[in-house]
């Protein structure tokens, strides 16, 4: 039920100053944090639902606020990637930004940056892939690309995406190693909401000058990209494979160093939301967690013992802290904007996995596909049928069923040579 | 050399003497000055591609990387990044744990190497190292099929690149199939020699370097493996100008045409003396110079040591395809004036 | 630079991967012999010379010359230069105007007065030679440089032989051949003149010659019995030039003069005849392109106004006039007699129908055969049937030119030297030929030959002035350039740039000193194959402009 | 919590006026979150935005199912979409027009709402007045302002100043005070000036 509207009136006169947090579009807010790490290269393709971000750092390059950064306007995301892929051997920084099909659309060059180490950071304006053609959020597209090698990490709160883009640089180039931050469209990247970007000199702190492992350079030549044949293959991939591991040691030290810097708790492997003494657990990533947090508030009021485990790090999968911070629960659900038709939700799939050596179920709840409206409502809904053990193992949020169960009936009906 | 024949020299240097018996057409000549003398010609040259890459015998590609490349090394002073599509060239050159270039070299993928070299130009550009200059390099599929795009977008933003289309007319790397510069009739693994229209079809053709020049872009050239002079020289004008620039080299593969492999040049003379290869310049998207044929010849003279061609003369002749190939020959000849009257040392004369 | 395994390679690495291995036929470079130098009868190492000579090294091009032929200035005028007739480069556009360029060197060393050094060794050895024609003098030339102590004798006033007395002052003038003959005596050959020999074994025995070299011409002039009331009216040819030669005056030979026959000689007196005020008219049995003179003379001939009479043959002399039975030329080439009869007017017949070789010398010499016309017989050594007497020149079988005689001399002294040092003279091994068909002939520039100045027409009518002029220095250059240098690298690099395995090396200098010409060829390339690398596609080869790369089956 | 939903129509800077509507709320010191309806908008095709207001941080991203206030830019949506589903019992309704709401067919609402809590203002004819383009969206915020005392008109100047360069910005303060003015007019009960100058306060 909604609370009665208490607005206290304003404290005074408006300041005409501008305030450290500020209420701006989350695409203006990751530009600007893009910004603040100095990137010296930029390359974009327009795609909704991440237009607004590219828009805003070529606005910042062409007006000088965004100095020393070379922003190039490329014919597809597959250059996009492939520019950024040039620049970052070159040592420059490098950073770009897609969404949904453009991501599969360079996903040759995702594969190809992350197989040579390149510590490009590239922003996903999480969006539905088609066919249908559908240009509302949700996670299909990191889905598609969960396993090319890059670090996933997927921001709750624009606020987050600003942190989560400064760690990523840091990430990124400590280890060699691009990382996406994945953002949810329009939902995050369209929102208009209250976030603080650090100042300049404080990222200059946090971000050192980028030092590539590698650079393409006369005075020292290398062989960049070479052919490895069976002989090496495996060891090249387990090497790939050792790094992802490394990061996920990483991640949670920057975390903390990163809140020890600028007082925020944000990025990390996982947070967990009042799992304190929780039966049932929810596990979602991104933007969803926000309603979430607000149902589950709603049933502890209720004396539903559910908590929420805000999942932050997707690749490299965090086996060990998703099996710990769902210990206690006897049951799990994840929330999740992705389906992998006749196989169901990759991210339950993972977190089964974690929850391999236990008894404790897992439930996958597949909601807001291409940006269905996930209401509060209907998770607290779906929350109380699991506490009274009713869910059953994969349900599809607010499905409509009367479309669906038509269109089965049509397709039986349907025999071929008639 | 004694007194008197420095004198001579002297002598010659002043008056009209500019003939030399191979004039400007072999790799070297020892009556040339050093710095006359082609890039090859040179111990010094930087060998871009060294030895024991695993090319296949008679490699026209190999050949025509590293002259060009040699070219654009000593353009700028040995200051020069390049980028590599996937296709034969890369295979050969960087299969672990041996590598065969000697400058700083990246491939990344089949289709981006112009948009990789775009980043590199980009990075390079934005770090204050504008002096080191970039290549691209690709086959014909990495550059007018699966590379199209990036090729494109390259150009029309004129980012500082050279880009040598390294042209063997198929996907040789995969086995030998059709590309979008395999020339009619060819046959190839895709386009067999069998049916009433055997080998490639008789399409519109896809003419990349009038297309680089659609773009506009500062500088685009055919050049051969076959007239080194002429390539190297065209390199170093590209390197002269910023901005987008495109080469065009035929690089003949004898495993995909069909040839012996002493051939090599040989046949990549015959395109160019056929008139099916025409040589020529343009700025700025307007042609501002052509070779002329020294010895003229038929397409017959050209198509009939490869074996790709080899179903157009047996079992029996195909006279209709022939007029049609000769006829693509012709229009090139017409249309680059590639028949005049200034052929042979007067206009290498100029160049040199 | 911290390098990601297996994906980051250091560079050059691949030097490692030694590709030889795939080889199955391997680039050689060989040394092959170029047309010129095999068609000249001097065996002058023409593509040598020419080689030096492009590069301006004109002394050094001229002491390649003189190793073989001591008449370079002579022989750039009066050499009939089969070489340019056998010139690949005739096949592509002109040959190689090789008797210009050597003319231009030899003028060149008399101008700026070179000489020959001689080799300080001396044998001990004593050679006569009889006969100071281009072939004694040859012989000469070669046996003094090989050590040994050589006196000629000649019958005759003046050195030369045919040189001086064959062949005109407008083709030769006597100022290059007397620098040239200086040059030979000042090497330190004795010539004793105006000293007719005619008993060789005596002569030998007599100053204690350890051999001898007999070359003393074909100067009886071969005849016809024509009927005239006249026979002094009726000359021979080689006797007129000789007289020119050597007359206090030109003699009147006659108002019109005809000629009778179609060689070089023919042409060469009738020409003269002109340049003496008088009309001159050949006849000749058959056409004009069956004459066994050069064209050029033909066409020299025809513009100072000489005229012709082809197919006709002379039956008698009235005195005013001479009658010739018109000839038609059979299936094989051959004249027939039509029985038609013409008259030309005429008050001189000159015969210019060869040369026999005057034999009363050699009759007493024990062993020495020789033919019914004079000619005598020598062994491959050129050494007669009389042990330590050669013989050369016109009087041996042999085509009769000035630089077949100056070979046979070269051949001669280096047989007498072998014999003298009782050692068996072994020739080099002479490498393949050097055809047109193994050169790749695109390398080479497109360039015409260069035309040699002419005297102009009214003074070829009436002096003797030398008709065609030299090469000045520019020509000369370019001319010598135009050498294909087929069958031996010139160092155009080809090989070395074509290579798409960079499997060339170049030679450092002292390397290419170990250069030979074993094989008759000037030099050997100074490049190696690295056969680590070769693979053997053969392009190096294929792309060699002179052909002086081979692939040779590997032995697997 | 407060919560607000804006239709119109593309172009009318619907979703501009719910980002202006969170800016001005977060310079009053709330928190507020303003997001649009995701649509791929053209010029013409009805629009929403959607804006929370609250005194706590805002975690929800649900769409706005159950609004505090429904903001009307265009009138010809009245009856094609169910625009006030939803609407809470004490919310409030501003619709631009320069009729009043019962000629526009809104009676049933009217009535289950407080009085005063449905109102018109001819917030086009303002715009046109004002900023020299039929743009309704500023003016709508300045009467919805006056009508709901959400927000103040100082603080929603201030967002427009962010918002919008100096002399764009400074026509449409105008415009919304104009609309203020002319709301504060109603709830007096005066009669609504014509046009003109005298709507400045």
């Amino acid at each position: 039920m909604k609370t009665p509207i208490q607005l206290t009136p304003p404290k005074g006169p408006v300041e005409l100053t501008l305030p450290k947090a500020r209420q701006i579009e989350g695409s203006r807010a990751i530009a600007e944090a893009v910004g603040l790490c100095r990137p010296q290269v930029i390359c974009a393709y327009p795609i909704t639902p991440q237009t607004h971000i590219v828009e805003e750092l070529s606005a910042m390059v062409k007006t000088g606020e965004l100095m020393d950064c070379e922003f190039i306007n490329v014919e597809s995301e597959f250059a996009a990637l492939s520019v950024a892929i040039g620049a970052s051997a070159a040592g420059a920084r490098a950073y770009t930004a897609t969404s949904s099909q453009g991501l599969l659309y360079m996903a040759e060059a995702v594969y190809n940056a992350s197989g040579m180490q390149l510590p490009i950071v590239m922003t996903l304006g999480n969006r539905a892939i088609g066919a249908p053609i559908n240009i509302w959020n949700d996670h299909s597209d990191a889905m598609a690309l969960r396993d090319a090698g890059w670090v996933l990490l997927f921001a709750e709160t624009n606020q987050e995406a600003i942190d989560l883009h400064l760690q990523a640089f840091r990430l990124a180039e400590e280890l060699s190693t691009p990382v996406m931050v994945c953002v949810d469209g329009f939902i995050l990247t369209h929102a208009y909401e209250e976030v603080e970007l650090p100042t300049p000199e404080a990222v200059d702190r946090w971000l050192p000058k980028f030092q590539p492992r590698q650079v393409l350079d006369p005075a020292e030549p290398i062989t960049m990209g070479a052919l490895v044949g069976p002989e090496s293959f495996s060891e090249v991939r387990y090497l790939a494979h050792r790094k992802q591991l490394r990061a996920l040691e990483r991640i949670p030290e920057l975390s903390a160093e990163f809140n020890a810097t600028f007082g925020r708790n944000s990025g990390g492997i996982l947070r967990t939301y009042k799992t304190e003494g929780a039966e049932t657990i929810v596990l979602a990533m991104g933007s969803i967690n926000g309603t979430i947090e607000d149902a589950i508030d709603e049933l502890r009021r209720n004396g539903h013992a559910i908590g929420a485990v805000i999942l932050t790090t997707f690749r490299p999968f965090p086996y060990a802290s998703v099996a710990a911070a769902l210990k206690n629960a006897s049951q799990a659900i994840v929330v999740e904007k992705s389906l992998t038709a006749g196989m169901g939700g990759p991210l339950a799939a993972d977190v089964t996995l974690a929850l391999a050596n236990t008894s404790t179920p897992v439930y996958s709840v597949i909601a807001g596909l291409g940006g269905r409206p996930i209401p509060q409502a209907s998770l607290e809904s779906i929350f109380e049928r699991a506490r009274d053990r009713e869910l059953p193992e994969t349900t599809f949020l607010d499905l409509h069923w009367d479309a669906v169960n038509q269109a089965i009936t049509k397709e039986l009906s349907w025999t071929p040579h008639t | 050399m004694n007194v008197e024949a420095k004198e001579t020299m002297n002598v010659e240097a002043g008056q009209k003497i500019k003939f030399y018996q191979t004039g400007t057409l072999t790799v070297g000549n020892r009556l040339l000055d050093e710095d006359l003398r082609t890039v090859q010609a040179s111990e010094e040259r930087s060998n871009a591609i060294t030895s024991g890459h695993r090319a296949c015998q008679g490699c026209g590609e190999a050949l025509g990387a590293r002259y060009a490349l040699d070219a654009a090394m000593r353009a700028a002073n040995g200051k020069i990044i390049a980028v590599n599509a996937t296709g034969c060239l890369e295979v050969f050159s960087t299969p672990y744990p041996e590598t065969s270039w000697t400058l700083p070299w990246l491939h990344s993928l089949f289709g981006n190497a112009a948009s990789v070299a775009s980043g590199v130009a980009a990075a390079l550009r934005r770090l204050g190292k504008a002096d080191i200059r970039v290549v691209a390099q690709g086959g014909d599929g990495g550059t007018t099929d699966i590379g199209f795009a990036c090729l494109s977008g390259m150009f029309e933003r004129n980012d500082d690149v050279l880009y040598l289309c390294y042209d063997n007319q198929g996907y040789m790397n995969t086995g030998v199939q059709r590309s979008s510069a395999t020339p009619p009739t060819a046959r190839t693994a895709t386009t067999p020699a069998v049916g009433t229209a055997p080998g490639n079809i008789f399409g519109t053709g896809k003419d990349v370097p009038r297309i680089a020049m659609a773009h506009g872009i500062p500088y685009v050239a055919t050049a051969s493996v076959a007239d080194l002079h002429d390539l190297e020289r065209k390199v170093t004008n590209a390197m002269q100008v910023r901005g987008a620039r495109y080469i065009h080299i035929l690089v003949p593969c004898p495993l995909g045409w069909g040839t012996v492999t002493n051939a090599t040049i040989r046949v990549a003379r015959l395109a160019t003396e056929s008139g099916l290869f025409p040589l020529f310049e343009a700025e700025h998207g307007e042609i501002v110079a052509s070779s002329p044929i020294r010895r003229a010849v038929p397409v017959e003279d050209y198509l009939k040591i490869q074996s790709r061609f080899a179903h157009l003369f047996r079992p029996t002749r195909d006279d209709a395809h022939l007029a049609a190939l000769q006829a693509i020959a012709d229009k090139n000849i017409q249309r680059y004036n590639l028949l005049r009257n200034d052929h042979g040392n007067d206009a290498r004369k100029e160049a040199a | 630079m911290n390098k990601p395994f297996a994906t980051t390679l250091d560079v050059g690495s691949s030097l490692a991967n030694h590709t030889g291995s795939w080889r199955t036929e391997r680039p050689v470079y060989v040394d092959r012999m170029p047309p010129c130098n095999q068609a000249c009868p001097a065996g002058e190492n023409t593509q040598d010379w020419l080689y030096h000579a492009e590069e301006g090294n004109y002394r050094t091009a001229w002491e390649s010359i003189v190793r073989d032929n001591p008449f370079p200035a002579i022989m750039g005028r009066a050499c009939y230069h089969p070489c340019e007739t056998s010139c690949n480069r005739g096949s592509l556009d002109a040959a190689v105007n090789i008797h210009a360029v050597e003319r231009f060197l030899g003028d060149r060393a008399i101008a700026l007065g070179w000489n020959i050094a001689s080799s300080e060794e001396r044998s001990g050895k004593k050679v006569l030679v009889v006969g100071a024609g281009p072939s004694g003098l040859s012989a000469a030339y070669h046996l003094t440089l090989l050590g040994h102590e050589v006196t000629v004798v000649e019958a005759g006033a003046a050195p030369g032989g045919m040189m001086r007395f064959g062949i005109p002052a407008y083709r030769l003038p006597r100022t290059i051949i007397d620098a040239e003959i200086a040059r030979i005596v000042a090497l330190g050959v004795t010539i004793r003149l105006n000293e007719p020999v005619e008993d060789i074994p005596a002569l030998l025995e007599r100053e204690g010659f350890d051999a001898a070299f007999v070359a003393i011409g074909a100067h009886l002039a071969k005849r016809v019995d024509i009927p005239a009331p006249d026979a002094g009216k009726i000359l021979d040819a080689i006797g007129v030039l000789r007289e020119l030669e050597t007359g206090e005056s030109m003699p009147r030979i006659g108002r019109r003069v005809i000629v009778y026959g179609g060689g070089n000689t023919a042409l060469d007196v009738a020409r003269s005849v002109r340049r003496l005020g008088e009309e001159a008219i050949v006849v000749y049995r058959r056409t004009r392109d069956k004459m066994p003179a050069h064209e050029f003379e033909v066409s020299e001939a025809l513009e100072e106004g000489v005229q012709f009479h082809w197919l006709r043959t002379v039956t008698h002399m009235t005195g005013e006039s001479i009658t010739v039975e018109k000839m038609t030329l059979g299936p094989d080439g051959f004249p027939r007699g039509t029985g038609e009869y013409e008259t030309i007017e005429g008050d001189a017949l000159i015969l210019a129908l060869g040369q026999n070789v005057d034999t009363h010398v050699l009759d007493s010499i024990p062993g020495v055969e020789h033919s019914a016309d004079g000619v005598v017989k020598v062994g491959p050594n050129m050494m007669t049937g009389h042990k330590g007497i050669f013989a050369g020149g016109d009087m041996v079988p042999s085509e009769r030119t000035l630089t077949v005689a100056i070979g046979h001399g070269k051949k001669a002294a280096r047989n007498i030297d072998a014999y003298l040092r009782g050692i068996p003279y072994v020739p080099k091994v002479k490498p393949a030929l050097a055809s047109f068909e193994r050169l790749n002939t695109w390398y080479y520039s497109d360039a015409g030959k260069t035309v040699q100045p002419v005297l102009e027409d009214v003074r070829r009518r009436s002096t003797f002035e030398e008709v065609v002029g030299g090469l000045d220095e520019t020509n000369a250059l370019f001319e010598a350039r135009r050498c294909l240098s087929c069958g031996n690298c010139f160092e155009c690099d080809n090989c070395f740039g074509v290579c798409p395995d960079n499997a060339v090396i170049k030679l450092p200098d002292s390397a290419a000193i170990e250069r030979s010409d074993s094989a008759g060829s000037p030099h050997s390339a100074p490049f190696a194959i690295d056969y680590d690398y070769c693979k053997g596609c053969g392009v190096c080869a294929a792309e060699c402009p002179c052909g002086a790369i081979e692939m040779v089956p590997e032995e697997i | 919590m407060f919560q607000v939903r804006i239709h119109g129509r593309g172009g009318q800077g619907v979703v501009t006026a719910a980002e202006l509507l969170s800016m001005t709320a977060f310079t009053e010191g709330l928190h507020a979150q303003a997001f649009p309806s995701f649509g791929s908008e053209r010029m013409g095709a009805p629009v929403a935005a959607f804006c929370r207001i609250s005194n706590t941080p805002i975690r929800t991203r649900e769409p706005i199912a159950d609004p505090d206030g429904v903001i009307v830019q265009d009138p010809t949506l009245i009856h094609l979409f169910d625009l006030f589903g939803g609407l809470s019992k004490e919310g409030f309704v501003l619709v631009n027009s320069s009729r009043t709401p019962e000629s526009l067919g809104l009676s049933a609402i009217l009535e289950k709402l407080p009085t005063g809590h449905v109102r018109t203002i001819p917030a086009t004819e303002i715009a046109r007045e004002k900023i020299g383009r039929p743009i309704p969206n500023i003016a709508m915020l300045g009467g919805f302002a006056a009508m709901t005392g959400i927000i103040t008109l100082k603080a929603l100047a201030w967002a427009i100043h962010t918002k919008f360069p100096k002399a764009l910005a400074e026509k449409n303060i105008e415009a919304a005070q104009a609309a203020f003015a002319a709301v504060q007019h109603a709830i007096a009960g005066e009669p609504i000036a014509a046009r003109g100058e005298e709507l400045m306060v």
